[in-house]
């Protein structure tokens, strides 16, 4: 390249020294961890969390279970039963360690990719998988679980994530611990929409008790993290007025305290937080993806040495927290429970054509039951031979 | 019985939907201090406290996207959208998500929002505040899409839009904010004539116009004007744009045969190819002369000094009206 | 001659079109290493570089808006926009900027930007992937928006947008992508059949059926079909939907004297309503029925495992047919 | 309130240390100045710049002017002449100070509210009244003056300025003294827009040589700043990855070295720098917004003691760079431009109707044409009377 090559620079290349500040990309160590990849346990001051053995235990299942799942879901893609899988293969502890931190009371915005939360929140697995599979477009209550639909639109949650949050200040339910929160996932693509940045301004002039989730797996689709920005994101926050914290996102117990403690600090009405948790797309973008196409093997290799359940196993095993038979039962568990929903895909009826016309209105609109009952007829002039 | 203007019985609408239901807030750009730019909220923040009547951010789609939440956490929020040229930024939440949330949830979400938008030109206003983007939204399956042309019809529809748990998309005729008409504020919205509905507003048997909101009076002026030289105009006021509710139309085209179609927004496109193509399919026999257009022209909206030739006015309704029966 | 898909087709003619004119960018997310997720730009950006095949940061009203920029500056940028779902976030940049700059500068500023959007359904994909928006296009002054429909036109059409000084919607029929046929490469395209133009792709003389994108093709399977119930369908291929070129309509059906139109999108406000109406207005007396449409439901679009029977397929082609020629 | 106070929290509410930081309303003496309210001139480390008299002169002949034929604009809409007017009043400097800063070949994307940095790109004052009076939409050639089309609708111009500067970049005009460079003016209120954080997304990725220039006038129609944001503005910038700075923008020399600086930072291709200048709307937002509704008479009395014009006079009073001949001809000067804008509007022409027709499209439509000429022949009909 010998023009243009200004816009190009990257971002190391040699400035003003007011320039440098932040530009340049801060090594993994930059953020709040709890547990290292190989295992072993770290204090951090302003993240001092005490996990009993069952309550690391109930972690653990809750990743290996969730990544159970999600493989299933993949290999039924693969096999045609569904339409299309966004696996989150290596975001386990992100999605579960902040899934846990959630309290009953609170409220969750997921993107398209946020299984594990979804597991968390108790809902039935199998509830996705209807979205996926092309029977319908999200089958649970949102209010019900607290647990928003998936959205698929990049960023268009976050701003939902921000009303229900201002609603819930306005309802008086801030300032105690019973008080609500609200948690809106994203991912480091989703920064970049117009959307996510007026929900961070709209939680920061209303200091709304919301917690802004993103995943960074340093991909969107196949532009890297260098596309979306060149400085870390949680730095993002403060330019809004409120605090951004880094997590190591492999590491659930890290990602669990840092997200109960944002939710915390937001139900007591402190206003938002932002979260970046630093993660990695283990697998394609979904199973359409090609990501050979766009990055390397040897990346993948390294993010696979910061596994976040190798990294909790070595330590449930180190600390004698839990031994062979726990982990045997808890793989059978996880195939019983993979087996199960397999077996519930395969049944899921096809959905009634003439289904598709309910819904369209709360109250209805003579033009869809005139456009239904013409269809209906058309249908059976079919079912007479055609 | 009191004699308001259009803008004033939205206002008092507004009011009557917020000491109705504690659940409604009003949301949007300077519509708390100032009472909005052309004072449709005027008192109500004063009244009604800075948490139901919120100046926001500004950001289309944070007003929108904002008030989805809002909704899903049980509130119902109307939103003022400044200008018709400013609802774009929105356009996004309100086609992907306001239009869609409840049947991708299969009817277990609704978000009864109501989308305020003061349209139309004459106002000899800049570029960007004299749009009609209406069938944008008309063509949008989810959004119910509304336009009042009266003080009286705008003080109960904008109190049955907020009622009703569709979302709905209401358009507000701004040139006729300040005409004035009788509004009886006794009546309770519920018994109000039904806001997805269409309605005749004069009686004639020689030519139907079927118009909505700021064309509603142009198609009156008309029928007043055709009537001293003897033709009968039978003006219906769309009011409901979707759904769109024809059946006072067919009838009145079976009974004249002919059918001008009034709007400001550009022809190609425009809500009035979808009334000329469902009418023709309705009445073929009827019709003694295929259905005319009277819209704006197919360029954009064009300086203030030249908009009054770019509107349909009186004059071209009725000279749509002799083409008519000159078929 | 060489058979190409619809999508190589595209591939190839943006290659060409990079190729004739420095000036010629490609932008979009995912278009540069990835080839864009229908493989639409593969290898250009390979053989072009990243100053002219780039990928964005994740954000729909910042491709169209750093386009226009980039057009003032000199340069004709090529917007790919993933889904036609996700076009909703740049609407207010190309309906309230690329649509009327060149207007608002008394004709000084030109910004020939193409966005290109794969649209519609039948792939079997989840919520937002399968939309058809054009209509919202269409009714917009300023915009020009065509659809094509075979690997022929695609490759033909694709660089007379970008060679146009006009912005043009680009509609890509993205179900039909994998469709297969002869292209001759070595037409340049400026002699090549115009961009805003009509064909008859199929002769016929009992009834006229006009559609575009994906439906094109249903339509002449349709014909096939009634042809061997001894029906003679003429096919038109709309191609240009802004502006609608309906000389070819008018003749067809003044001799077939009935219409059906075909589109995915919704039928309320939906294309056809604009063609049925104008046909009408022209071919009057010649009509021995009203225009008929065979279009989506008035409902958002539905979960995959029935778009089959959301979508028109030939045998609702052939139903409306059969009305028809029973009115 | 008793509900939902949370919502509502002022910014100065209690918290914890990390929230506080950057949440406090800085003095107004945050910025860069060089020349206080009461003119005496004052130095900051990093915008060392010398004036000569003969610039002082020019700058202050360049605010007097632009201030004249700002009023008289203003009193051509109260006489029914325009049908809007937007007033800079209050702005001056900081568009005098940003404009003059400008090299010849840079490129300025304006709002509505830009008149001052129009007349210093050498455009006839008359081309934006078009617009107002509404016989056009904008007269003048963008390229040709290196000065864009007012935009009205908010923000929408810094995308438009971040990809003319990727452009810039592309052409290699970076690097050098010759190298070009962008500005793009928006408001506070603009701040909140998506696409305006879209441009910082955009400018710092590709690293273009654009100058964000943020007047903050304190208000957006009848919004003051806190419904925006809760930290200053020229913060959002580092979040992105770029610097931000606050400058007085009622002083015209500060104004002028800021962003003087940038745009050079900008040509060398050291990227995007976001400018807040710090000002106040003195008079309404728009001939048609009545400000008594919602601020009080003694916030505006406060600000005229900071005003941009008084403050050079001073200075240049005790300096002796000017007298009371200069002072004298500049008031003479200024009343002739304004009376000679005055005719000229009022003997604009009223396009011809048929022109509405023109310039839809480079190519032109038959649809268009067909329209024009049906029109046409309409108009012809009463002609001959109707
Ligand atoms: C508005 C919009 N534009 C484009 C897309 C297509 N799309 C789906 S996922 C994706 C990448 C998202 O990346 P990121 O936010 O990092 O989330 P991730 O998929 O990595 O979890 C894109 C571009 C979309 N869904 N919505
Ligand atoms: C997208 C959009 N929404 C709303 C408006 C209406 N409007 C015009 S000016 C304005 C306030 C702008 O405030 P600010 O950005 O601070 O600029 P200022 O007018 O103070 O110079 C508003 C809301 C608009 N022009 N565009
Ligand atoms: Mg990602
Ligand atoms: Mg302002």
């Amino acid at each position: 390249m010998s023009k243009g090559d200004g816009a190009r620079q990257p971002a190391t290349a040699n400035r003003s020294s007011a320039r440098d500040e932040g530009r340049r990309k801060p090594p993994d160590t930059e953020f709040v961890q709890l547990l290292t990849p190989d295992g072993s346990r770290v204090e951090h001051p302003d993240y001092d969390v005490d996990f009993t053995d069952d309550e690391l235990r109930g972690l653990y299942r809750d990743l290996v279970i969730v990544r159970k799942l999600d493989a299933e879901a993949t290999a039924l893609q693969r096999q045609g039963e569904l339409g299309i899988w966004a696996s989150l293969l290596g975001q386990e502890a992100a999605q579960v360690g902040s899934g846990r931190a959630l309290r009953k009371q609170d409220m969750a915005f997921p993107t398209y990719r946020e299984h594990g939360v979804l597991y968390c929140r108790g809902i039935d697995p199998i509830m996705p998988l209807g979205l996926f599979r092309g029977v319908d477009q999200g089958g649970w209550d949102p209010n019900q679980h607290k647990f928003n639909m998936y959205t698929i639109v990049i960023g268009a949650q976050t701003l939902h994530a921000t009303g229900y949050a201002m609603g819930i200040a306005m309802d008086g339910k801030v300032g105690s611990d019973d008080g609500e929160a609200v948690i809106a996932y994203f991912g480091d693509g989703a920064t970049s929409q117009g959307d996510v940045n007026e929900a961070f301004v709209w939680a920061s002039v209303f200091n709304s008790p919301v917690v802004f989730f993103c995943q960074n797996n340093q991909y969107a689709i196949s532009e890297p993290l260098e596309r979306q920005t060149r400085v870390p994101l949680y730095q993002r926050a403060a330019g809004f007025g409120f605090p951004g914290v880094r997590v190591d996102g492999n590491d659930v117990l890290a990602c669990y305290a840092v997200t109960r403690k944002a939710l915390d600090d937001a139900r007591h009405g402190q206003g938002p937080t932002l979260i970046e948790a630093y993660t990695y797309r283990m697998g394609a973008h979904t199973t359409s993806d090609d990501p050979t196409r766009y990055r390397i093997a040897s990346e993948v290799e390294a993010w696979q040495a910061k596994d976040p359940i190798k990294r909790l196993r070595s330590y449930l095993e180190r600390t004698h927290a839990a031994d062979d038979t726990f982990f045997g039962a808890l793989e059978d568990e996880a195939a019983r429970e993979a087996g199960a929903l397999r077996e519930r895909v395969l049944s899921m009826p096809n959905p009634d054509p003439l289904e598709m016309f309910d819904h369209v209105y709360p109250t209805g609109s003579p033009e869809i039951d005139e456009q239904r009952e013409t269809f209906a007829r058309y249908l059976e002039t079919f079912a007479g031979g055609h | 019985m009191a004699t308001l203007t259009l803008g004033k019985a939205i206002n008092e609408g507004l009011r009557k939907a917020l000491e109705d239901d504690a659940k409604v807030l009003i949301m949007g750009e300077d519509v708390g201090k100032l009472g909005g730019v052309f004072r449709i909220t005027d008192g109500l923040q004063k009244d009604f406290g800075e948490e139901r009547v919120i100046d926001t951010p500004l950001a289309e789609s944070g007003i929108i996207g904002t008030a989805i939440g809002l909704a899903i956490r049980g509130y119902r929020p109307v939103c003022e959208i400044q200008f018709d040229g400013f609802v774009y930024p929105a356009y996004d939440q309100i086609v992907s998500q306001v239009a869609k949330m409840h049947y991708r949830s299969r009817g277990k979400l609704r978000l009864p929002i109501v989308i305020r938008i003061p349209f139309g030109g004459g106002i000899g206003a800049v570029e960007h505040h004299s749009e009609s983007p209406e069938a944008y939204f008309a063509h949008t399956a989810g959004l119910k899409v509304v336009a009042c042309s009266n003080p009286a019809d705008a003080y109960s529809m904008i109190q049955q839009a907020i009622a009703t748990d569709d979302p709905v998309v209401f358009f507000e005729p701004k040139r006729r904010y300040w005409e004035k008409g009788e509004v009886d504020t006794s009546v309770a919205h519920s018994e109000a004539y039904p806001l997805f509905a269409s309605r005749v507003v004069r009686r004639g048997n020689d030519v139907t116009v079927a118009a909505y909101g700021p064309m509603v009076k142009t198609a009156l002026d008309a029928a007043t004007a055709a009537a001293e030289e003897g033709r009968q105009l039978e003006v219906i006021d769309l009011r409901s744009l979707s759904p769109l509710d024809l059946g006072p139309v067919f009838e009145s085209v079976r009974r004249t045969g002919r059918l001008v179609v009034v709007h400001e927004a550009a022809r190609a496109g425009g809500l009035g190819g979808e009334v000329a193509a469902r009418v023709t399919e309705e009445c073929f026999y009827s019709l003694e002369a295929p259905v005319l257009r009277v819209t704006g022209f197919d360029i954009p909206y064009p300086a203030a000094r030249v908009e009054e030739e770019f509107l349909p006015d009186l004059d071209r309704v009725l000279d749509a009206v002799d083409r008519s029966f000159g078929w």
